[in-house]
């Protein structure tokens, strides 16, 4: 048991999604995430352990890597893959209700903003963490954030902006935000932004990366 | 494709100043035609763009237009171009782009008067279509104030007419994270050679009926997104490398539509360009670390005809406004190329080699601008039967360039970049050449509700 | 004066680089051993020092030495300079600046360790005496600050010492705005020396007890402001010419009393000390363009050791912060002469030449730097028996250079600049070799309210 | 009368201070301000006259060629001195209350702050422009400025600052002196200063030149 959980965790560490997906090379003709992750309910794994026990600390691994310059993007979004592939398995136990996410992560790039390389990369990464991510997209304006925080209450928001003329409506949309929904979290980021910019427009929290964000999730969760 | 040789063959006849097909401005400029100008470009600080700070975006642009000229009056500039390109509100509602076209004109307009500057604005519409998800390049109702933004501006004195467009942007962006090389292929040289072509009939179309310059365009949102995120150490420099070389075959339609440059500074598939057509061109290097840092900082002017800094926001430096600072900044650059070519073929070339063998060997990026491996890729991105075939094969050619100086030792690469490419060269190798079996072995791997295929008139 | 002869006879010799004497650091940079190094210079946002933000002063000090350092291992740098020059409060409380150093000093010791990057840290404090009118050179409770921000500082880390001494600017002030070339030299070749006799005593002191290496002052103050009054057009170019030549025959007292270079950025005196005294130098020119404007953008590079950007604030530009940013063009442009220095002295002359004539006659303040101006004018610099004498012969030489190149119609000067000529002249020539009759003449025409003789030992 | 009027006109416009003086060398051997003035207080005209019809428009026509960038800042004080001449002449009937400035202008360099060059150059044009000004010095904190409008109520209040580090104090400055002083107009200038700043700390005027606070000092006079 012990002994499958490692392996999924190395699939998805790697990215190796299922048996016949040729990367990584060295892990070619072995069994990935998919199939691991069948075996693994089958032999009596709870769903929750191999969210805790292999899925989320993989990721972590990954999500390490890639901050120390060990590994690129697509690696990473092979990992992704990977996890999504075993996700798929353990869906209908949290339809149930039997495993519950760390929570819901809302997430979007700002009215009048397109880039989204940026947004995507952290939406995956909180996945990663183990939350439920709801990604609305780019040139998100306040209703959309606030209409998905009404369909998820409790839900933590994070808004990007990669333009100078841009980030001045994540000021406009915080206070919207917190207008309509005062206790929830708003998280910002992107390139132009910084902490005094946080502060001065009065969102929850700023990171400059993907890592930041997690870190600050998980000290939130606990 | 329409071109089949190279208009420059020789690598010491690329070089910077001198085009083979110089382009003539209004108020004199002669880009191409022996001397670099400076190129300076500009965007707005922390502001939003309505209707109650639009004087303050109007007397942004002004000074920007002002202080710029004032110092390249100064320092004796031969002449300089200043790209207006514009945000998402200015060409949603043209006539803002339009007026920021006339108050910056203006200003050129006097400077040339009184003290006989030669400068010429760059008008970069924004493409607006990416607005729309997915993207209608051809039904969209956005392309009407694009356009307008185009005629009236050209009108109001925006002589060099540009755009870095987006077809094919919506499959190469996520190609992109994935270092997936044949969709970057699809998305250059399917995609965005298709849109291309669509979109440059129109722009020429224009510029032609009122006597205006059809520069060029950008496949910024391609290979300066690969560059931009491999520097971030998100992607490897190999593959970002090659996306360079496969954008050419998208903007090379420009010109093949009737664009006679110069083209933009954010492509730095310029060099290619200005080999096969012998068009001027802009670059941008090391004096655009104000907009990105990039590998390719000296390498980039080798043969540059303007020398841009991507773009500077218009905020207080300790010696005054930032575009007036890269202003100068770009002056004695420029200069010290002039000088060069005041003073004759050899030191010319010295110069040259110096900026080229400065960066060369320390990053892929940088080693495919080298004038010799420009040529020896352009050759290559001429030869085959389809914009396919001449992606993949001018791909190949620069993969073999890389692998080359890999085994002889001059360039270094960690292993994490070497990884890549065997992985690359298979994928490049398994593309064929005509365009029609290419979609149709794509089609299957694609994501189609991330695009609308008759949007470019697949 | 100790210098009788120059150590660099021939202005070939006289290139980046390459010192006769270079000076090596803890840290393995060899500076004017052959290669040109960066020597960034930043400063701190818009904000105030107090104990309340104190953390955020370090955290930018942070933040700036990572972000260089990061961008300099990613562009394959050879080492760095990070130039501290603090801030009044940083001086006035001086654990405030040892605690930069501090912080600073470790992230130059992580990249040492982890990359093998060479960075060493120029430490500056900033001159307080100015703060009591009239200033009280040698009696100043002022002074114990500055020296144990000097004595901890080092030990902390900040190998290179260096600071831009005020001695005498509280006389030239006034004789810059009023254009008084006599009472400039009475500041610099009287007061200006003396201070520095004392001064330079100190530090270098200091630096030999604690094995420190004592590097140089600037007349910055001096030359520098009248250098930024003439491109603003307050004051004649031909003017602050010759306020530069007055400046060597102070600033050179810094290697009299045991300074061993590298001189400091903002001395475009450098060039003329390089050449008396063989020390390496800092200088900066187009890429201190975020500090201040300037009509010697690529000649000040000419003989260069460090090259650096004065200072730019800690803001964010659209690449990433401005320092990083600027680090880059400093890298980028070291690397040019460096490409020039390994292929050869042909071609690293010939890079020099387009440098130097790129902008020689475009400005006499440019004119004066050409190597063959800087020797011409450094012999004539040290052939007198006084301070005073080789100010004015100095200065001599370079008006007669200046009215060369303009009978010969190399540089074009307007009326208004031409009108001082001869007042100059006329004003300089009036001026006896000894000190003591200089001083005499002087002292009735000075307002001795503004400045202390005895604070001089007079 | 029109003529000598005119003759110190000229003579302030090209610094001719006095006689004596060797500057500008087209006026060698013909009478200076100090001389001018004498005579034209002789041939009876009044103090007021001198100072309206010759001494403030030759300075207004001086700080126009200045900022036409056609005479340098020695020349400009040349004729500063020159004024400086005539004045001397004058003042009894400043004392005497028979004529009077168009105000006062308190200027000063901010705390913390040691560059004065620039604050100079404002104080000798607004001189030029017939105020009063009093020169604070550098280093200037709150509490002088407040004593100094004290003692000249109704006068203005002018803060310059060159590094960005003292550019804060204004901030300060400007509160103190509208706690204290609240109908006291403040004027900001220096190089790391624009009208946003102004805006922002609540001072009342910004110019980037002395050009551009003559003029408005002008408005406020008139
Ligand atoms: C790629 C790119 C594009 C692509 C976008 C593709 C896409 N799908 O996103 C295209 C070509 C479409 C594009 C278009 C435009 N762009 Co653009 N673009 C870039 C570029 C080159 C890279 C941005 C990027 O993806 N970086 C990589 C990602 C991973 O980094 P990131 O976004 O910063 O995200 C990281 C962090 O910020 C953080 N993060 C991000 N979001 C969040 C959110 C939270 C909550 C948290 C905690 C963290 C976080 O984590 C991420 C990973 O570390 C930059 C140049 C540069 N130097 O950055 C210009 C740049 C941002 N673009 C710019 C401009 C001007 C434009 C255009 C207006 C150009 C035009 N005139 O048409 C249009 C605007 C369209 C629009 N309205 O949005 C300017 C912005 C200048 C300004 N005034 O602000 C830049 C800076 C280029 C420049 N130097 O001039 N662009
Ligand atoms: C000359 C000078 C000095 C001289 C000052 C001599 C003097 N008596 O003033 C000396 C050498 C002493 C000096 C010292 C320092 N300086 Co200094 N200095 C300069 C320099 C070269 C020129 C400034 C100047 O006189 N300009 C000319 C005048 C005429 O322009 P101006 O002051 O802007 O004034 C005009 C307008 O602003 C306006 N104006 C001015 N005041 C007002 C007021 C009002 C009400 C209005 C309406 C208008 C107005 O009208 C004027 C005429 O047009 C600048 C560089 C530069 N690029 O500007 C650095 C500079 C200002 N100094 C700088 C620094 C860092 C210092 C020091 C801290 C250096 C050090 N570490 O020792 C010390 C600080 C001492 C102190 N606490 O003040 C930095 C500031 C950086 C920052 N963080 O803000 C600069 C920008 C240099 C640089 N590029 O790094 N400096």
């Amino acid at each position: 048991m012990e002994e499958l959980l490692e392996k999924l965790l190395q699939a998805v560490e790697f990215g190796k999604v299922d048996f016949k997906s040729p990367y990584p090379p060295q892990l070619k003709g072995e069994n990935g995430a998919y199939e691991l992750t069948i075996k693994a309910l089958e032999s009596g794994v709870g769903p929750q352990q191999i969210l805790e026990n292999a899925l989320v600390p993989a990721m972590d691994r990954v999500g390490k890597k890639f901050s120390e310059n060990k590994i690129f993007v697509p690696q990473m979004l092979m990992s992704a893959k990977a996890m999504g592939a075993s996700m798929l398995q353990l869906k209908p136990f949290f339809t149930s209700g039997e495993i519950k996410t760390k929570g819901t992560f809302i997430i979007g790039t700002v009215k009048g903003d397109l880039h989204d390389i940026g947004k995507n990369l952290v939406a995956m990464m909180v996945e990663g963490a183990g939350w439920t991510v709801i990604d609305l997209g780019v040139d998100v304006p306040s209703a959309r954030y606030i209409e998905a925080v009404n369909n998820n209450p409790g839900a933590i928001v994070a808004l990007s902006a990669l333009l100078t003329t841009t980030m001045v409506n994540m000021g406009e949309i915080v206070s919207d935000i917190k207008a309509n929904l005062p206790t929830t979290k708003v998280f910002i980021g992107g390139a132009p932004v910084n902490n005094d910019y946080c502060q001065k427009i009065g969102a929850d929290f700023y990171a400059p990366d993907p890592q930041g964000v997690v870190e600050h999730l998980s000290k939130l969760a606990s | 494709m329409k071109y089949k040789s190279l208009i420059i063959t020789n690598p010491e006849d690329l070089i910077f100043g001198i085009a083979p097909n110089p382009v003539k401005t209004r108020r004199g400029l002669e880009i191409g035609g022996g001397q670099v100008y400076a190129e300076l470009n500009f965007t707005l600080p922390v502001m939003s763009i309505n209707e109650s700070t639009l004087p303050q975006v109007y007397e942004h642009y002004r000074e920007i237009a002002e202080g710029a000229l004032e110092r390249a009056v100064d320092l004796n500039s031969k002449g300089v171009v200043l790209e207006l390109e514009t945000l998402l509100e200015m060409t949603k509602t043209p006539w803002i782009g339009i007026e920021i076209v006339k108050v910056m004109n203006e200003i050129c307009e006097k400077y040339y008067q009184k003290h006989g500057l030669a400068s010429e604005i760059r008008l970069t519409p924004n493409d607006l279509r990416e607005f729309e998800r997915p993207a209608k390049q051809r039904t969209s109702q956005y392309l009407e104030p694009m356009m307008e933004l185009f005629e009236k501006g050209m009108i109001a004195g925006g002589d060099l007419l540009s755009i870095e467009s987006t077809g094919g942007k919506e499959v190469s962006d996520d190609a992109l994270m994935n270092c997936d090389i044949k969709t970057i292929v699809f998305a250059l040289a399917v995609l965005g050679v298709r849109d291309m072509q669509f979109l440059w009939k129109k722009i020429f179309g224009l510029a032609s009926q009122h006597g205006k310059i059809a520069a060029g365009d950008s496949a910024c949102g391609f290979a300066n997104t690969a560059m931009v995120l491999a520097e971030k150490k998100y992607i490897p420099r190999v593959f970002a490398a090659l996306v360079r070389v496969i954008s050419v075959v998208r903007s090379i339609v420009a010109m093949e539509e009737g664009a006679v440059g110069p083209d933009k500074d954010c492509g730095y598939e310029g060099p290619f360009l200005k080999a096969i057509t012998g068009i001027p061109i802009s670059m941008e290097g090391k004096t655009a670390a104000c907009a990105h840092l990039s590998p390719i900082g000296n390498i980039a002017s080798a043969c540059c005809d303007l020398w841009s800094n991507e773009s500077v926001q218009n905020i207080k430096l300790l010696s005054g406004m930032a575009p007036t600072a890269y202003l100068e900044q770009l002056e004695y650059d420029a200069r010290l190329m002039n000088q060069a070519l005041i003073a004759g073929t050899v030191p010319s070339h010295i110069l040259q080699q110096l900026l080229v063998a400065s960066d060369v060997y320390t990053d892929p990026q940088a080693l495919i601008l080298s004038p010799e491996n420009v040529i020896r890729i352009s050759k290559e991105l001429i030869k085959g039967d389809s914009y396919v075939a001449n992606a993949r094969n001018g791909a190949i050619t620069a993969l073999d360039i890389i692998e080359e100086a890999l085994a002889s030792g001059k360039i270094k690469l960690s292993e994490m970049e070497t990884a890549y490419l065997p992985i690359l060269r298979d994928e490049l190798e398994s593309i064929p050449e005509s365009e029609s079996e290419f979609i149709e072995m794509m089609l299957p791997l694609l994501d189609q509700s991330k695009f609308i295929l008759s949007e470019y008139g697949l």
